[in-house]
């Protein structure tokens, strides 16, 4: 968000600290990318590195330019959520000819070798948690309808895929709806109320992250229905949490964010102190299921400490 | 004794100096002419005194008290309103919305009052023998019916000074006659009117007193009865002009336009028929008039000749070759082209040179394989520049700093750049001085000698008497009469043209 | 009736004057009606087609959430509709909505004053709001008018600032639970999305406020004729007297003001705002009004079209939500029913006039 | 020059109509210079301040970098200038930039005719990818030439067609490595976007041939008057013999050639094509335009200065990432810059007119 960045500029034209690190995020408007960007620069300056935290709006090609701008500030180490599995691959691998370190978070990308490290939280493993206590809360049955992230986006497919992988063990289960809301949350409700118009007998409501789910909550408290539907999102963010704690929605899977973010920052830090990681590439970092038992022991997209 | 003065006003636009230091005044219950050939400056000096344009230098006074007009509101608060030479019509809006726009009768809860404004707008259109439903658009009206309302919705602001720019171009001879009877009742009640028109003789039957600009300068002040044309021209023009009709000696060559038993839709009205069988040929060397009222067709008939508008039956044939579905750009390469009635909307690109207005339709002949040949066009431009001897500093100044007369020898011009062997030109001399008329039809015989045939439409029945070698009376989509020159009088003319009793004009006789 | 100014025999020429003049003012108040017609029909295709392929389109509580989700569109087109019949466009709409929804938020969540926390009465912020919306179209006019920044331009360039003031004010976060709470007094916020009165939701009810007030201003007000006016010539309209900067300007506040209303509306469904709500909503705005019949060039639409046209737009998405149909297909759909819309608006113009003509011809043969 | 028909004396009359002749010329060519100079001050005054903050800016590779990409947005608004020296708009670039794409995508992963897959040489695919560009051109230009429907709407219909396109022929998936394998004889593709020579980046060699080209077409070739004559009034134009309808469609169709392009260049570049790229570039493009001078009511703009505008964005977003400006800053700062570019424009316009005429008032009194 705007004040490290800020601080950062006016650090970037004053001279070499310990260099400059360059994060890149999809979007600041969105609290997941925005907690990843602000723990990941609150890193790199503890460790005496400038900072520039730039986002690419899911625009392979701004993220390009962004990684091009990055080489031309000669960075010494990239801190990227990609804008795509395969549309990364080329930008990340011009970073790597640069002689730039990439660490990837949150998102892999569909080559290895190329970044130094892909820290990514396990969607699957997340999807899964979270499907799993939305089956607990319908009580193994009834209808449901999933709200599934932007169809060009990796993580909305491994989402919902994992979704399915739990649910379709339980054949009481009933998908009446499954329509894309793009992340937003307006079309979530939006969409949610014509679906709700179109079938009132709805026990659930699963989504591809909490910005949706909490678009479905406000439909389903507009039709007077929230008290008989369970709804389950993905993410962990703090209004989710909020909601969670306040009845409205049954869980969440929360993202150690700042957690990938930080570990990321520190790798960098060693690869480019002594040329190596000291990890193998591909980290996964596993997903918590938030509900309304330990909710209160969760801050930002983390475990309070 | 004056109600509005304006001394030493001067203006200046960008380059041109519109007008050097003039002293105007009008006088209640009195008509002053304002003559003046095109660019002489008279629109700009009445838009200075109906506070449109604010002078570059000079004073404005009004009943003796210097004012300093902010707006066009301003001024016509202060009881000076104009009629301006270019319409300044909503289109898309009613009769009556545009009678009342800006100055709205409203109603107690401050909305608009249709029913008063109807009944007014009703009224006036009666006393201008024009009775149209006033919620009819704007935009359905011809030309002459929108400067009617032009005229009434000047008439229904009780204005002191009343300003008329050209309020009758585009009118026929009976609405005229109308349009004079209401002047002489305005000056009956002591209204000061400001009378512009390039139809000399016209504007001098209405005068009381006469001020002639040359250049953007005064140079003459009479009363009305101590002058005739000849002076005026001489004032205007600065020397005695050559007759504006000059005899030639016609060497009629082969037959190039035919045309037969041509129907033609109205385009704006499709069934109504704006050409209903016309039959005529022109040939080579000749010169044909087309005489009409308004309405009878005449720009239909050209416009369908140049493949604007589409035909319903019947023949035209260009030198034997017969045009069918020709687009206009095909009959203007095989040598037909048409000079538009209206230069403003259909004759010049406001946005380009003059020079790249003269080249536009001829363009392809500079084409050396793709591209132009810039030295080919530049020669061929400014030859034309000197030929239709156009008034202008340079063949790079923008069209909009020439003056309607200028403007339209830039139009006629382009037309002869495609070296056309079929003329048409509609209304060549509306709203165009004496000196550019002359120039005008001078290029027009000067074609016809070096073997064109000449096509063009009048309202005026001295040109419609002495230009062409053969004139056609028009009227309703019909030919209904057929003259050849000399062989015919003003009193044929209208009693063919199943028009107006002959006006009895003083002017007459040149 | 060629011959409407020509004198005598004037027995004839009178009564073929007024033959014509009845004939084109009877042409005009058919083309009128049908300027809607065209949208009309459009909507009905829609309808029709929706409720063969759905059984669960043509309900009442469906056709009712489907209105509310019109509303917010629609609101946006009204004011849209000012500014086109002005000849003028504002793409700045859809960032307004983000703005006043994030200047809720942050009014909501308390402003501190000398160190106190105030929560203002729900009435201010919405009030306050809506004056940032008003306040954001006024720059608009200001650029156009004074500066003569072309209005596609001007109000480019305050689509990106408003955004970008929408974003640093909440630091791209989401305003959560607007609820209010009782003891801090500013409660009532969700009313304006959720609120019913009548089992019609409050945003209905703004519309139709709205769209009654635009068509008095519209049809009996002096500003609408001056607006009808600017956007036909705005030359002769200022040779007229009537004063065009400021109709000009007026438009884009309200304009604004319509947006930032939008904007609080879903800020109070969601009771919570977000600070990229409303991207390309202008989009839906412009379509919804041109659908129903305004020329870009100025100085043709009215209301009712402009509604219809909201209605097109609005029923379109939900019906394909409601049949299912995937986002791909949504998208192309709505493209092509966009184009298809104004196309059918051109070609019953041309015919209208065909047919107007012919009638009138009628008349006049007759008399 | 013919003063033949006016007054004595001469020599006064003539000397007088000389020197406002000399005015006129003289500040019809410092008008014309100052068109650019304005987007070119615009330019400068980034530039300063961009090296004055950051000693990373003015540096010889990243004035490549940024420079590369400019190209993707200049060669999208050579596009739009056409068609709005035409006068009229085309807000469906974005999408084929995005279409584009998928299709060589579609083709660089093999096309199976008759049960076999054929991978189709990369120059046939670069051809067909331009081809599906300049076709949806073509139905904007027929939309808006045959069917009278506003630029506006027509390519706003297309601008969701195209895009919904793109979406079902991928499947909203990306199109992986379109490096291509040696084989099947289909490499190469990256050679557009990734490929240099001299140490310049291909795309931007593609920029300096299209602006050659347009600037060649556009001041040489008759097309180029006809298209500044539509653009300045139709009517007149068509009265004339320019083939309007056909300079009309024609420039649909280049701008839809130029974006089909751009898409290629971004897919080669990133070795994938993504359906969804593209997005709102329409904007960037028109704001070039304008910022380089152009009128959107048409007939007035140059290559030169949209080029400078192309630059003027770019470098503006470029810089502000350079100095990690926040991103929300950079959206608020872009809607200004465009504004402050246009603006200037019109300031200097209206002082350059008042210089001239002071200039010529002077002459006068002199003489
Ligand atoms: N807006 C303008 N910009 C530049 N020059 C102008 C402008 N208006 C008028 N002029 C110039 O001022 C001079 C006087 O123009 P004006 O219209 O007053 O002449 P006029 O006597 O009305 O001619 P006409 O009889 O054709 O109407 C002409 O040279 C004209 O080119
Ligand atoms: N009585 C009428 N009723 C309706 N439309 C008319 C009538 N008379 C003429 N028109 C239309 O008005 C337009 C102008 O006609 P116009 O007056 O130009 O014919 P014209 O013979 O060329 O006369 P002029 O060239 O002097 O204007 C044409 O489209 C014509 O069809
Ligand atoms: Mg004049
Ligand atoms: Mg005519």
């Amino acid at each position: 968000g705007g004040d490290d960045s800020d601080s950062a500029s006016s650090g970037s034209s004053s001279g070499d600290a310990g260099g400059l690190i360059a994060i890149i995020t999809p979007s600041p408007d969105n609290p997941f990318f925005k907690a990843e960007a602000d723990a990941a620069a609150a890193k790199a300056k503890e460790l005496g590195y400038e900072t520039s935290v730039a986002s690419h709006d899911d625009d392979p090609n701004k993220q390009s330019e962004l990684i091009d701008a990055a080489i031309s500030r000669k960075a010494k180490a990239i801190i990227l959520d990609n804008a795509g599995a395969d549309a990364s691959i080329g930008p990340v691998t011009k970073a790597k000819d640069a002689g730039i370190p990439v660490f990837l978070i949150d998102r892999e990308i569909n080559k290895t070798g190329v970044a130094t490290a892909q820290i990514v939280s396990n969607n699957a493993q997340g999807a899964q948690l979270a499907a799993q206590e939305f089956v607990k809360g319908m009580k193994s049955k009834g209808n449901y309808v999933e709200l599934t992230g932007k169809e060009s986006d990796t993580n909305a497919g491994v989402r919902s895929k994992g979704y399915a992988d739990v649910i379709s063990q339980y054949p009481a289960m009933k998908k009446v709806a499954s329509v894309s809301a793009n992340w937003d949350q307006q079309e979530a409700f939006t969409k949610m109320e014509t679906i709700i118009q179109k079938n009132k007998d709805i026990q659930g409501v699963i989504a591809g992250n909490d910005t949706m789910a909490l678009g479905a909550v406000a439909a389903l408290k507009g039709a007077g229905l929230l008290d008989k539907v369970v709804v389950v999102g993905f993410d962990g963010s703090p209004d989710a949490i909020a909601a969670i704690k306040a009845g409205e929605m049954l869980a969440t899977a929360l993202q150690p964010a700042a957690l990938a973010a930080e570990q990321a920052v520190e790798q960098a830090d060693a690869t480019i102190k002594d040329g190596k990681s000291g990890k193998e590439e591909k980290q996964s970092i596993d997903c918590e299921i938030v509900t309304k038992a330990n909710a209160d022991e969760f801050g930002v997209f983390a475990r309070k400490s | 004794m004056t109600v509005l003065t304006g001394s030493a006003i001067t203006k200046v636009f960008g380059g041109t100096h519109a007008l050097k230091g003039v002293d105007f005044a009008a006088a209640p219950g009195r008509v002053t002419a304002l003559f003046g050939e095109n660019g002489a400056g008279k629109s700009t000096l009445m838009k200075i005194l109906a506070g449109i344009e604010t002078p570059t230098t000079g004073h404005i006074a009004v009943d003796g008290e210097p004012v300093v007009f902010t707006s066009a509101r301003h001024a016509a608060d202060t009881g000076i309103v104009i009629i301006h030479q270019e319409l300044s019509l909503c289109a898309n809006l009613s009769i009556e919305d545009n009678l009342f726009l800006g100055r709205e009768r409203v109603t107690a809860a401050g909305a608009v009052d249709r029913k008063q404004e109807r009944t007014a707008a009703a009224a006036i259109l009666r006393r201008l023998e024009e009775e149209i439903d006033p919620r009819t658009l704007v935009g359905d009206l011809r030309l002459g019916q929108q400067q009617l309302v032009e005229i009434a919705r000047a008439l229904l602001q009780d204005a002191r000074v009343l300003i008329m720019d050209e309020p009758t171009s585009a009118l026929s001879e009976p609405e005229v006659e109308v349009l004079f009877r209401m002047i002489r009742e305005l000056t009956a009640d002591g209204v000061a009117v400001v009378y512009i028109s390039h139809h000399l003789d016209e504007a001098l039957e209405i005068a009381d007193d006469v001020v002639v600009l040359r250049d953007g300068s005064l140079v003459a002040t009479a009363e009305a009865d101590d002058v005739d044309l000849g002076w005026i021209v001489r004032q205007m023009v600065g020397r005695d002009q050559d007759s504006l009709f000059p005899d030639r000696d016609t060497i009629l060559g082969d037959e190039l336009l035919t045309i037969t038993d041509l129907v033609v839709p109205d385009p704006s009205n499709s069934d109504r028929l704006a050409i209903d069988g016309v039959t005529l040929r022109v040939r080579a060397g000749e010169i044909v008039g087309l005489y009409g009222l308004m309405g009878a067709g005449r720009t239909e008939l050209l416009e369908a000749l140049a493949g604007r508008i589409p035909i319903q039956s019947g023949e035209v044939a260009l030198a034997g070759e017969v045009l069918a579905r020709e687009s206009i750009r095909e009959r203007i390469a095989r040598g037909l082209m048409l000079v538009p009635e209206d230069r403003q909307r259909d004759g010049l690109v406001q946005t380009m040179s003059v020079g790249e207005n003269l080249s536009l339709a001829g363009l392809l002949a500079f084409a050396r394989r793709v591209f132009l040949n810039r030295r080919d066009e530049e020669t061929a431009v400014s030859r034309t520049i000197t030929d239709v001897t156009v008034k202008t500093s340079s063949p790079k100044s923008p069209i909009g700093s020439l003056s309607g007369g200028n403007q339209q020898k830039v139009v006629i011009g382009k037309a002869l750049l495609t070296d056309p062997r079929v003329l048409l030109l509609d209304e060549p001399s509306r709203g165009v001085d004496v000196g550019a008329k002359a120039d005008v039809f001078a290029l027009m015989a000067e074609q016809a000698q070096r073997g064109l045939a000449v096509l063009f439409t009048t309202s005026e029945a001295e040109e419609a008497l002495h230009i062409p070698d053969r004139l056609l009376v028009l009227s309703r989509g019909r030919i209904v009469g057929e003259f050849t020159r000399g062989a015919l009088t003003r009193e044929d003319l209208m009693a063919a043209s199943g028009g107006s009793i002959p006006s009895t004009k003083t002017g007459e006789a040149s | 009736m060629s011959t409407a100014t020509t004198t005598p025999p004037p027995t004839e020429e009178r009564r073929d004057a007024a033959a014509s003049a009845a004939a084109r003012a009877n042409r005009l108040r058919v083309l009128n009606v049908v300027f809607e017609a065209r949208a009309f029909i459009a909507l009905a295709v829609l309808i029709i087609v929706f409720t063969l392929l759905s059984d669960t389109f043509l309900t009442v509580t469906n056709v009712i959430t489907m209105t509310k989700h019109v509303a917010i569109n629609g609101i946006l087109a009204l004011g849209m509709l000012l500014v086109i019949l002005k000849g003028g466009i504002d793409l700045s709409v859809g960032s307004i909505v983000g703005l006043s929804g994030v200047v809720a938020g942050e009014l909501l969540g308390g402003v501190t004053l000398f160190g106190v926390v105030a929560y203002p009465p729900v009435w201010v912020t919405i009030l306050v709001a809506i004056a940032v919306g008003t306040l954001v179209g006024a720059v608009n006019g200001i650029l156009v008018t004074r500066f003569n920044v072309a209005p596609f331009i001007a109000t480019l360039g305050m689509l990106y600032v408003a955004r970008g003031a929408a974003l640093l004010i909440s630091d791209g976060e989401t305003y959560p639970n607007l609820g209010g709470d009782p003891e801090l007094g500013n409660t009532g916020f969700n009313y304006l999305g959720g609120g019913k009165i009548l089992g019609i939701p409050v945003s209905i009810y703004l519309l139709a406020i709205l769209a009654v007030v635009f068509t008095v201003l519209i049809r009996k007000a002096p500003f609408g004729r001056w607006l009808y006016a600017t956007g036909g010539n705005e030359r002769a309209a200022e040779l007229s007297g009537v004063p065009v900067k400021r109709v000009k300007a007026r438009v884009y506040m309200i304009s604004g003001a319509c947006a930032a209303l939008a904007g609080l509306i879903i800020a109070s469904e969601l009771t919570s705002a977000a600070p990229q709500a409303g991207e390309t909503f202008e989009l839906n705005a412009i379509a919804a009004v041109v659908i129903g019949g305004a020329a870009l060039s100025g100085g043709r639409g009215n209301v009712r079209g402009t509604l219809v046209g909201a209605f097109v737009i609005g029923f379109l998405a939900d019906g394909l939500v409601n049949l299912g149909v995937s986002t791909f297909w949504q998208i192309l759909i709505k493209g092509a029913v966009i184009v298809l819309a104004v196309m059918l608006d051109q070609g019953q113009q041309r015919f209208q006039k065909r047919g107007a003509a012919a009638a009138a011809a009628a008349q006049t043969s007759a008399s």
